[in-house]
């Protein structure tokens, strides 16, 4: 299941719903991702994100096939926030859930890499410095990089 | 009228997120309509970037591909994750 | 943060808690464990999970120590689970706050290899063939011994 | 008195997750008490398993090591995780 919305996420009542969908999964591995206080430029006042509708909706979605298509998945959830996000808030929260906790584990991860760098967003940050566009920083690139070489080895 | 929608720093450029507008009746691709805008908002080349991808009715389409004047046209710059 | 106890676990509610305390981490990563309705000897009723304290609550917090020691986190917390628990029921919960996700990915994976692999439990399985005292699979030494390798070439 | 604990299968095995007991005299070493326990609870060698650990007071011990009637005494097979 996937939302990209811009209403205020809540991790744990995810969590708690994702768990209903999914009892005796064996394993449940949930990433949050919020908006951190500091960046390079200062103190982050918020973040402004944009979708562009369905494009970035196709994409995540064609990601989560990859994902259920790679693991032995019971259930997947992602869900993205938009708009004006303050700090603290929550940008993006992922859920896996399998009989196998390595499976659990790497689908969430993947996901993760997927929304960081290739995840159709334009993210602009908001510092007292400021507003800047941020592109995608090279660790995220070399993180997504992991699966393309997994793949052509197996 | 197209509707066109200017996406990241682009909205920033532009001054738009959205906008609806007649094409000229010589613009026939999108490599002319992003020719065009470039002029039209002092893009500087900006919008010429091959790293600017332009969509039409959301889909990713080339220099070369038609456009029409009742499409959604979407200039999108290099995507940065959420 | 650790806690060994037979009261059951809410993952929902034990993320909600250690949201509040990691405020603008950045990444947060959860593992719920929760028991199978199915295992190789059948449909599972409970496990039951005797724990030795406080040896058990002192291996995992040097486990703990362990993580953060080797991963810049800024919270972790820890739920293990005790006594008879029903399928379908939470068995570990944890959690791993970063301001860099592989972090949390990472330390959040490691923890849950020790937990599973070198905490000291005994695990008892009761399905309908019966009951069996549980050894561990190789597949978990397998896990646990990806982290040794890392040491060693580090 | 010395107060026992069994864990895992040896529970099942000695009948008592925990017991209160009087060592005899004899019994100065971990590795005696091994002897002895074996043989009171007729584990045909399964408290002798060198994979059986036996801990005094939390603490891991050796077969050598001495151990007291006022101890806690814990007899540990493999542990599986959680």
């Amino acid at each position: 299941m996937l939302t990209v919305s811009d209403a205020p996420i809540d991790a744990a009542e995810l969590l708690e719903t994702f768990e209903t969908t999914v009892a005796s999964a064996g394993a449940i591995v949930t990433f949050s991702g919020n908006v951190r206080g500091q960046s390079d430029a200062g103190r982050v006042q918020m973040l402004d994100l944009q979708a562009y509708s369905p494009m970035t909706q196709n994409g995540i979605a064609a990601a989560m096939d990859d994902a259920n298509r790679h693991w032995p998945l019971s259930g997947l959830r992602v869900a993205h926030r938009t708009g004006r996000i303050l700090a603290g808030e929550t940008i993006v929260f992922v859920a896996a859930a399998s009989a196998h906790r390595r499976a659990a584990f790497e689908a969430a991860d993947f996901l993760m890499d997927y929304l960081k760098t290739k995840a159709v967003f334009w993210k602009k940050e908001v510092t007292e410095a400021g507003a800047v566009w941020i592109e995608p920083r090279a660790q995220d690139y070399e993180d997504a990089q992991r699966w393309r070489a997994k793949e052509t080895t197996e | 009228m197209a509707k066109m929608l200017y996406f990241g720093r682009l909205s920033d450029l532009t001054g738009f997120v959205e906008e609806t507008l007649d094409l000229p009746g010589h613009i026939q691709t999108a490599g002319d309509l992003r020719q065009w805008l470039d002029l039209r908002f002092d893009g500087d080349g900006a919008l010429l970037e091959p790293t600017v991808r332009i969509a039409i009715n959301s889909e990713l389409c080339f220099d070369s591909s038609a456009i029409s004047d009742t499409d959604e046209i979407a200039l999108l710059p290099p995507v940065g994750g959420g």
